[in-house]
């Protein structure tokens, strides 16, 4: 079967769907990030493929560096916030974490 | 002496007495003394109004004068046009007569009760009260329109309701009071609605247009029910006031009152408010609603006398005495009387007003005793008094050469003809029955009180004939119970001034089918002067009055007599034990014992009704109408955060289907916030999920 | 692209640079004069006037800049908004108690509001789909920071963690949506895929599943049901200032980023009758109905329910976002300008509300309700400038959020949408509870034991008039504001 | 005119306001006297009103015909999308429907001020809520621009609230809230009327153009109706019975009318003295005024439609309120519950369409006004001594209290429709009225039976109250004093001069009135090509 | 160009698989070992695309940066003597469903989609084109950047630090 973007499209929904079961279920929140990048990563295959694919020049590309970009700057500000939390609550589990409540 | 004059001498004797009521009430705390002041004024009063009744009898006979001013100006009303309301007073023969004897009653109960009342803490306030009460009536007496009628028709409630619970400490006294007020409320309400239809139909309440109006075929309503209805409805303020049958509860319980009071208003003039109406409004009258009015006035006659058989408080006995002969002037009214009615009303007023007064009197000299089976032999210690209320228990039995026999014979005589023609012959049957029944309870009553032996040693040791100011007042009324005021003639009252000059037959305005047969207009007679369309009754009414007229009279002394005789018999001479014979019909004692037991039936239904519907409603307003609304506004009881709310609030459903729905909301949503940011998530999810699903389709 | 043009694309940008540049004045200024803490936010403030100004040259200023971004009276409008309650919100700082206590980590803290303020900025003015994305990320970011900015305290770190977990998807989601967006048409500028979506019938429900998430980013951003979450959590976590920030600059801009999504992409025609016919993509209005009834039933009903008070005005907040909602439902512009009235009003009733709170829990060291009982009398002046920043935030007349309010209603029945007024005139009831019951434990509740009297300084008592006086003042003359709404709709293009 | 008469009664409050929140707390005297002086400054310049009108204008729908008219443009906003100029008036003017209850605010105001004597915790926070009160009140009741009205209306809602509230009794929270959801609840129809109509009215301006309005009198001219505007009966599809049922509604919480009158015992019997007497003096009254000033001139057609209703709710009024204070033992609660019986007249009244039914319901509202605020008084006085309201507690008063039992009987007396008092006549008219309706005709005769239970409960009420014999606890209670005196005798005098002398009243709304009644029946013909 | 598709499924699965394992397997560890993996393969991906530069700009950043930080946080935020370092999973179930219906939407979004797909030549270089656009074109977001990283340093400086 010859490769074509739909291909690449399930890879990347499925990449999509698996980052945001692992956000919400995985209780340690670092794992939560992980999550986090698998999603930005689907986007980004998206972004790529479709700029391949559709002959939209190279601004997907352009748009996946931006977004890698962002991604090490928020999973550096998530990592910190971690840290707090982690400093503050003795554990990192998302699920305990819920004093604020109604 | 010109007729504006003259009317300005109504417009004086009308504010005289309000005058005196003001002066007195704001006075009274500061000036002990100024219960002179309002009895000078009754006293001018007095004297205006027998100027005002000689002028009217003589110079100014069958002049109706009248004035009026504007009252309230409606302007340019749409579709109507212009509405103004016009107050004003009218001086006709009857309001002439009616006023000199509201005034003189009036000026000698005043005189009375300096004595009667000398002691009390509010002295002047009942001066003020009587003030009030008698510028109520007179205005009652003198209105020229049904508005002005009903404005002082309530304050003469009000007047009554003062002083009837004027002793207001004891609770009998302020329950009585409201008695009267109530049930005479009962009836103006029937007042009111009269008044209503006339003022929807014609624009007007002066009795005069309303009368040309409806002379000149514009019924109310336009229909010939509602003349008759409007007649019921307007006779209802009668029936409330002058304690006609339903209504008549009140007056018993109104001897609460300080006894000049049951004198002056029980007995002469505010219940005779009652029977005025109805003279006022008689040409309006249709059969139907006389019929009605006769049957109500019979059974008034009858019911109360037959309860006053058995009584024992001395001023109660009166009281029935009181609506029975009310009931009479009612029925006679009803039956056509006119005439008879009206003259039997000043006589009555008169002998009545001496036997309450007289009975004052007894009860002060008695210490406020009132039960006649502790009284017996004050002949001997009062013998004035005693005299007096014999000639006026003599008149009310309609013993010939009293003012009683005259105009009691003549309704008997009406009711008489009245049964002949129409065939409706329990009205005289009650008639006599109850002439009997008049005759033994007020010689029970004399014989009790004043004959044998004192029951009550000490008392009667005690008891001793009253002061010249209180008896005084019993002679002048007692003289008046004689025929010779009236006629020449002590079997004839038609011989006299009186009946013939001074009271005359209405103008008739009723359509000519709905009125009895016997009663015609006389627009096409030719014995009385042209323009002046007073009732003629018809050949066969003037012949069977003539035709009963002698059986009527013999009838009624033997009436008379046989009730004396049999209350000598049973209380002077002891041949027939009184006790043995209510025992024997002990279930007919006791109903009449319990007055029929009207007391406690309108307890148990209207009262007791009442007052269990208001609180039905109290409860639901509570519970059901606040609860809907807590509920729908929800909120208000959101706060109470424990979720175990629900059942707290059981109680009323209703409430809280709305109530938890909308509280429950609340907390659903926040059912959601749970803290956990997955969770969070996992519903975002699902709702995009459903949110796509429900858009899908576009 | 030549000089000339990146000359006039920078010229739109002129209060974007200001911005930047006084982002980086303050971080030099920290980095350099380390124990001079205090004169941080008369810089920032400084700058912020500056910043204004340059504002304030944009609303005749229309342009397109690097076609990335436009510059419009529209954007202008947001911006002063965002710069205004920037202002207060340093205003605030200074006298907030927990951000005193961090008193070393000052300077990040003015760097990372001016960051958001940058972000905001770029937001009510990007009309490029990664623009938008990457402003919000700056937003975010900023704000994922300053949400836990007391970080000694459980809640700040608690609220800093679900926001970023929660941001973080939200923002993957729409990047997600933007990525399909792409694929479809093969860009990312709104015009460009407005023109697409006028000449061809695209993707059908592909678009609207994109759309969809796209909204759902824009929607955490302005805290619309279902995406609202985060919200009450964040907000009572948060320190009171970024709290009452959050509450108004960063849905002010997440409003401006909605209407311009929906009015660029979608805009098909405009009516006779004033309302704008969109394209038959997605039904907007069925859905923004739809969502901002749910949105203000749930902020209303759940706030009923909340014993603490900034977590009440985060209801409170939700539900206002449900009131914009509708206003921008309408799909008119003059439902937008009720949008408009609606936050130039709600920005100084909802500061002023958190402001007071901040000052109140300044002093009795709590933001229960309950702690509020019998307070009446020892916070006089400031309870009654509570009293007229929550009644107008109910919206009672004669208070600016009356106003507000009447314009969202006038937008909604000249539509003929006479139910949805009628729920949102049901729900502005239940709101009067809430808001009522605090006031209701200020004054009518009767404590046992007396409190002694809060003071104010008079630089806070400033603050507070400066806020309560429009509140007042546009209650009862709001012509201005309804001048400066109608003539900041203009958009560039339509 | 050039002096803005009604500017002033209605601002005169406020300017008092403001001076006493800049007296220090500790200066009572200063505060009570200011808003004593600010109350009778009203007084004089309600009472100078009075003099200068002109008997012969109409009003209701003719801006010309209104007087002490001030009209400015408030607000002005050219140019707005779609709608044009958007421009609200501010617009005063008094007819004949709302001079008596200028004359009553005022009056009622003034004498609750001096009620408030007897306050004695947050004075300055007191007095400052109830001249701003007064100023809402006397705002509603001179508004002839809708928006400007509403802005009154709500105005009301919060310092009732508080006063209630914070200088109420034991379960004053409760009361408050409740009086305020109602209120509030009620205000939010006639919100939305308001923006329904402003939005099928138009009004020509001086230069030609055509501006959606929110001008009363402009509403209630047919020529200005938009052809699509929701309540535009020149709209098929319009929305104006539902719009008039809201309208309605909104209003009748404030009579309060049944079923939407809970609110009003619990806000009274919490409620200290002078509140009170605002609340049943004024407040009710704002009711029966903005249905006769908005549902009657506005949509003529559909109050013929529903006068049957209007009429059946006053019967319910009256018997449901009579019958409730019957079973009250709380004597606040049951002078509450006989308002409600009370307003019931006015409903009754109005339903009746014609000059005298309601010139009665505006005299009613008047007389009420007066009698009612002198029965809370009369509560507040025995309350103010006794430290109960609970009926079963007194007794006999009138041999300790007897000159303040003398006040009391007049009182009394009015409120049961004493003949030669004030409150006789309005009730006599509203019968005359109701009656001559055929359609309500059934509903004014079963209505009567008000006058009884009237008299019923109140009677009741005065025997077990202050007949009998006293109880020896309230042996040392002293009788009215000079400041008493001082609320008392007004009251007593306008009660006994409206009872003889009603035209003073009636003279000044009659032209109105007919006016009014004339103008509803002339619109019908044109509602009627409409087709109903 | 069979071998090009070999590839491409290789990566897939390599990407897939590993992606998979990070979100269920317990270990942290692993799990992070295993996100090295997924990275590897978009990186692959990537390159199949014709993004030589993203790609190479993906290895860097992402497993040379990003992961290096997440294998830190889940050393410092658990304790180093714990041996292995496990985590569990929370609401798998509704997660399972609301994901599972989720993925059934996107993948029939995906799949039913008529894309535009335009025959083009596999692009060469991209690096030169890339770094102009950047400069001149994009300018604005890549001073945008710039601040964001800025910002994000800061405030991650000022979260972390004691």
């Amino acid at each position: 079967m010859e490769v074509t973007l739909t291909h690449f499209l399930i890879v990347s929904t499925i990449l999509f769907c698996l980052g945001i079961y692992g956000i919400v279920t995985r209780k340690n929140a670092v794992m939560v990030l992980m999550g986090i990048e698998l999603i930005l990563n689907a986007s980004n295959i998206n972004f790529v493929a479709f700029s391949r694919f559709g002959n939209f020049g190279l601004q997907g590309q352009l748009i996946a560096l931006f977004v890698i970009v962002l991604a090490a700057a928020e999973a550096a500000v998530a990592l910190a916030i971690v840290l707090n939390v982690y400093k503050t609550f003795v554990n990192v589990n998302v699920d305990e974490i819920d004093s604020l409540r109604d | 002496m010109n007729e504006s004059l003259l009317i300005n001498f109504a417009v004086v004797i009308l504010f005289l007495p309000l005058l005196g009521f003001i002066v007195t009430l704001l006075l009274g705390k500061k000036v002990s003394k100024i219960f002179i002041f309002e009895n000078l004024v009754m006293l001018i009063g007095l004297i205006l109004s027998i100027v005002l009744l000689i002028a009217k009898v003589t110079t100014f006979n069958n002049v109706s004068i009248s004035s009026e001013f504007m009252w309230i100006d409606m302007g340019d009303v749409p579709v109507i046009g212009q509405i103004q309301i016009f107050l004003g007073l009218l001086l006709d023969d009857i309001s002439a007569l009616m006023i000199f004897v509201v005034f003189l009653i009036s000026f000698l109960v005043h005189f009375f009760s300096i004595d009667y009342m000398k002691g009390d803490i509010r002295y002047n306030r009942y001066f003020a009260y009587l003030g009030l009460f008698t510028f109520s009536m007179a205005g009652i007496v003198l209105t020229h329109n049904l508005l002005m009628m009903y404005i002082f028709w309530e304050l003469v409630g009000v007047s009554s309701y003062l002083l009837i619970g004027f002793w207001f400490e004891k609770k009998s006294a302020s329950d009585a009071g409201k008695k009267a007020f109530i049930v005479n409320r009962i009836g103006d309400l029937g007042f009111l609605l009269g008044l209503l239809t006339l003022f929807l139909t014609y624009n007007t309440f002066s009795f005069v247009e309303i009368f040309t109006e409806i002379s000149q075929g514009n019924l109310p309503l336009n229909s010939e029910f509602g003349l008759t209805i409007t007649g019921i409805f307007i006779f209802c303020g009668a029936v409330g006031k002058s304690a006609q049958f339903p209504l008549h509860v009140w007056l018993p319980d109104a001897m609460e009152g300080p006894t000049p009071v049951s004198a002056l208003i029980h007995a002469a003039t505010m219940v005779a408010a009652g029977v005025y109406l109805v003279v006022r409004i008689f040409g309006i009258l249709t059969a139907d609603a006389m019929l009605i009015i006769a049957t109500i006035g019979a059974l008034s006659a009858l019911i109360p006398a037959t309860i006053a058989l058995t009584q024992n408080d001395i001023k109660r006995v009166l009281a029935y005495s009181t609506v029975s002969q009310l009931g009479y002037m009612i029925m006679a009214l009803g039956v056509g009387a006119y005439k008879f009615a009206f003259f039997h009303l000043i006589t009555h007023a008169f002998f009545k007003a001496c036997m309450f007064l007289g009975s004052g009197s007894v009860i002060h000299a008695m210490h406020h005793e009132q039960d006649i089976q502790n009284m017996g032999g004050l002949r001997k210690k009062m013998p004035i008094t005693y005299a007096t209320f014999l000639i006026s228990a003599i008149a009310i039995s309609g013993i010939p050469l009293t003012s009683g026999f005259l105009s009691k014979d003549g309704i008997l005589a009406g009711t008489y003809a009245f049964g002949t023609l129409t065939g409706h012959w329990y009205f005289p049957f009650i008639g006599f029955l109850v002439a009997m029944m008049t005759a033994f309870y007020m010689f029970r009553l004399i014989i009790l009180t004043f004959h044998g032996e004192p029951r009550n040693k000490e008392k009667y040791e005690h008891a001793h004939e009253s002061s010249f100011i209180m008896v005084m007042p019993l002679v002048v009324l007692s003289i008046l119970s004689f025929f010779i005021w009236y006629t020449p003639n002590p079997m004839d009252p038609e011989a006299g001034w009186m009946y013939s000059d001074w009271i005359k037959n209405p103008e008739l305005h009723t359509p000519e089918n709905l009125r009895f047969g016997f009663m015609q207009s006389d627009v096409t007679s030719v014995i009385t002067p042209p323009g002046e369309h007073r009732i003629m009754y018809s050949e066969t009414y003037t012949a069977a009055l003539h035709h009963v007229h002698g059986s009527a009279v013999f009838l009624s002394i033997a009436m008379a007599v046989l009730g004396i005789l049999l209350a000598f018999v049973m209380y002077q001479w002891k041949k027939i034990s009184a006790d043995i014979l209510a025992d024997k019909l002990k279930p007919l004692y006791k109903f009449s014992y319990n007055k029929w037991y009207f007391d406690e039936l309108y307890h148990k239904i209207f009262v007791a009704g009442t007052i269990g519907l208001s609180r039905l409603i109290a409860w639901f307003d509570l519970k059901v109408i606040d609860g809907i609304v807590d509920g729908s506004a929800a909120v208000t009881k959101a706060f109470s955060k424990s979720i175990g709310w629900f059942d707290d609030n059981v109680i009323d459903g209703l409430v809280n289907l709305t109530a938890s729905v909308s509280a429950f909301i609340g907390l659903i949503f926040s059912k959601f916030q749970t803290g956990k940011v997955q969770t969070y998530i996992i519903m975002v999810i699902f709702s995009l999920v459903i949110l796509l699903f429900l858009f899908k389709s576009f | 692209m030549n000089f000339e043009s990146l000359n006039t694309s920078l010229q739109f940008l002129k209060p974007e640079i200001a911005v930047s540049i006084l982002l980086v004045v303050v971080v030099l200024f920290d980095l350099i004069f380390q124990n001079n803490k205090k004169a941080l936010p008369v810089i920032s403030i400084t700058g912020l006037l500056v910043t204004g100004y340059f504002i304030i040259e944009q609303f005749t200023l229309n342009g397109y800049a690097f076609n990335l971004l436009t510059a419009d009276a529209f954007g202008a409008f947001f911006k002063l908004i965002v710069a205004l309650s920037a202002i207060f919100v340093i205003l605030f700082s200074i006298s907030s108690s927990e951000i005193i206590r961090c008193e070393d980590r000052q300077g990040e803290y003015y760097t990372l509001i001016l960051g958001m303020v940058l972000g905001m900025f770029l937001i009510s003015s990007a009309t490029d789909l990664i623009l938008i994305y990457l402003s919000i990320e700056l937003l975010s970011l900023s704000s994922y920071i300053l949400a836990g900015f007391v970080k000694t305290v459980e809640r700040d770190s608690e609220a800093s963690l679900k926001y970023v977990i929660y941001g973080g998807v939200a923002s993957g989601v729409m990047l997600f949506g933007i990525s399909i967006i792409y694929g479809l048409t093969g860009s990312t500028n709104l015009y460009t895929i407005n023109s697409i979506l006028q000449s061809a019938q695209l993707g059908g429900f592909t678009f609207i599943f994109a759309g969809f998430m796209v909204l759902s980013g824009i929607g955490f951003k302005i805290s619309i049901a279902p995406f609202h979450f985060w919200t009450p959590d964040v907000y009572e976590g948060a320190p009171i200032t970024i709290t009452a920030f959050l509450s108004v600059a960063s849905k002010a801009a997440g409003f401006a980023l909605l209407v311009r999504f929906i009015k660029i992409t979608f805009f098909d025609s405009m009516s006779e009758s004033g309302y704008w016919i969109l394209l038959n993509v997605i039904d907007w209005q069925s859905l923004l109905v739809l969502l901002s009834i749910l949105t203000m039933t749930l902020g209303n009903f759940a706030a009923l329910w909340q014993e603490n008070l900034k977590r009440m005005l985060a209801y409170s907040s939700i539900a206002h976002a449900g009131y914009l909602l509708l206003a921008v439902a309408v799909l008119s512009n003059e439902g937008l300008i009720a949008v408009l009235v609606y936050f130039s009003i709600y920005l100084f009733m909802n500061l002023g509300a958190f402001f007071v709170v901040m000052l109140i829990a300044n002093k009795i060291g709590s933001e229960d309700v309950d702690d509020y009982k019998g307070l009446g009398s020892s916070v006089s002046f400031l309870g009654v400038a509570l009293a007229i920043f929550l009644l107008s935030l109910a919206g009672l007349p004669p208070t600016a959020g009356f106003i507000a309010k009447l314009y969202l209603f006038i937008a909604l029945i000249d539509a003929n949408m006479v139910t949805v007024a009628i729920i949102a005139l049901l729900n502005t009831v239940v709101a009067y509870y809430y808001y009522v019951r605090v006031l209701k434990n200020l004054y009518l509740v009767r404590k046992e034991v007396e409190m002694e009297p809060v003071g104010v300084s008079f630089g806070n008592k400033i603050i507070i008039l400066l806020l309560l006086i429009p509140v007042l003042v546009f209650g009862i003359y709001f012509t201005p504001i309804v001048n400066l709404a109608k003539s900041s709709i203009a958009f560039i293009g339509f | 005119m050039n002096f803005p008469i009604l500017t002033f009664l209605t601002f005169i409050p406020v300017v008092g306001m403001i001076v006493i929140l800049f007296l220090k707390k500790e200066n009572i005297k200063g505060i009570k006297y200011t808003a004593l002086i600010a109350t009778g400054i009203q007084v004089i310049l309600a009472v100078f009103l009075m003099g200068n009108y002109n008997y012969s204008l109409g009003g209701i729908n003719d801006a010309s015909s209104f007087q002490f008219v001030e009209l400015f443009r408030w607000i002005e906003i050219h140019d707005f999308p779609w709608i044009g100029t958007i421009k609200i008036d501010y617009f005063m003017g008094v007819d004949g429907l709302s001079t008596p209850l200028v004359l009553l605010t005022a009056i009622i105001t003034f004498i609750a001020t001096l009620s408030s004597w007897t306050i004695d915790k947050q004075l300055k926070g007191y007095f400052a809520l109830f001249l701003l009160l007064d100023t809402g009140m006397m705002g509603v009741f001179v508004s002839l621009d809708f928006f400007l009205f509403f802005v009154f209306w709500e105005i009301m809602l919060l310092p009732m609230y508080f006063l209630i509230g914070i200088w109420g009794g034991p379960r004053r929270e409760y009361a408050a809230i409740k009086f305020f959801l109602y209120t509030l609840f009620g205000s939010i129809f006639i919100l939305l009327v308001m923006i329904g109509l402003y939005f099928s009215t138009t009004e020509v301006l001086a230069d030609g153009s055509k501006v959606f309005t929110f001008n009363i009198l402009e509403m209630m001219n047919t020529a200005n109706y938009t052809s699509d505007g929701i309540l535009s009966p020149l709209n098929p599809n319009n929305w104006r019975f539902l719009a008039y049922i809201g309208l309605f509604a909104g209003f009748a919480i404030k009579i309060p009318m049944f079923p939407f009158h809970t609110w009003l015992p619990d806000a009274h019997v919490e409620a200290p003295t002078p509140i009170s007497v605002i609340l049943a003096g004024v407040l009710l009254k704002m009711g029966i005024y903005g249905i006769l000033r908005f549902n009657y001139p506005i949509f003529p057609e559909i109050t013929q439609q529903l006068a049957w209703y209007i009429g059946l709710f006053g019967m319910i009024n009256i018997i449901y309120g009579a019958l409730a204070a019957m079973a009250q033992r709380d004597f606040k609660k049951l002078i509450a519950y006989s308002s409600i019986s009370h307003m019931g007249y006015c409903l009754l009244g109005m339903a009746a369409l014609n000059t005298m039914g309601i010139s009665g319901a505006i005299l009613q509202m008047f007389n009420h006004g007066t009698i009612t605020a002198m029965l809370f008084l009369i509560v507040g006085v025995l309350y103010d001594r006794t430290h109960t309201r609970n009926l079963d507690d007194f007794g006999g008063m009138a041999t300790q209290m007897p000159i303040y039992t003398g006040f009391v009987t007049v009182a009394f007396f009015a409120a049961i429709g004493l003949p030669g008092l004030s409150g006789f006549i309005s009730e006599i008219f509203v019968f005359l009225g109701a009656f001559s309706y055929d359609t309500i005709r059934i509903i004014a005769i079963i209505s009567t039976l008000g006058i009884l239970l009237g008299a019923g409960y109140m009677l009741w009420t005065l025997q077990r109250v202050y007949l009998g014999t006293l109880k020896e606890k309230w042996a040392g209670l002293k009788d009215l004093d000079r400041r008493e005196y001082l609320m008392f005798i007004p009251l007593t005098l306008i009660i006994i001069f409206l009872g003889i002398y009603p035209s003073a009243m009636l003279d000044v709304m009659n032209t109105s009135v007919n006016t009014m009644v004339k103008f509803m029946q002339d619109s019908q013909m044109f509602f009627s090509s409409f087709g109903g | 160009m069979e071998i090009y598709d070999i590839i491409f499924y290789l990566f897939a699965a390599i990407t897939l698989l590993s992606a998979f394992f990070v979100v269920t397997s317990r270990n942290i560890v692993h799990a992070a070992f295993y996100l090295l993996f997924t990275f590897f393969g978009v990186t692959g991906i990537y390159v199949l695309l014709g993004a030589d530069f993203v790609a190479i700009v993906q290895l860097i950043v992402y497993v040379g940066g990003i992961l290096i930080l997440l294998i830190f946080g889940v050393m410092i935020t658990n304790k180093i003597t714990q041996v292995d370092i496990k985590t569990g999973t929370v609401h798998t179930l509704p997660a399972a469903i609301g994901v599972g219906l989720f993925t059934g939407i996107v993948g029939a979004v995906i799949l039913n989609t008529e894309w535009r797909i335009v025959d083009s030549p596999m692009p060469v270089a991209t690096l030169s084109t890339l770094g102009e656009m950047l400069l001149t074109e994009y300018v604005l977001i890549f001073e945008l950047l710039g601040i964001l990283l800025l910002v994000a340093l800061i405030g991650a400086a000022s979260m972390a630090r004691k």
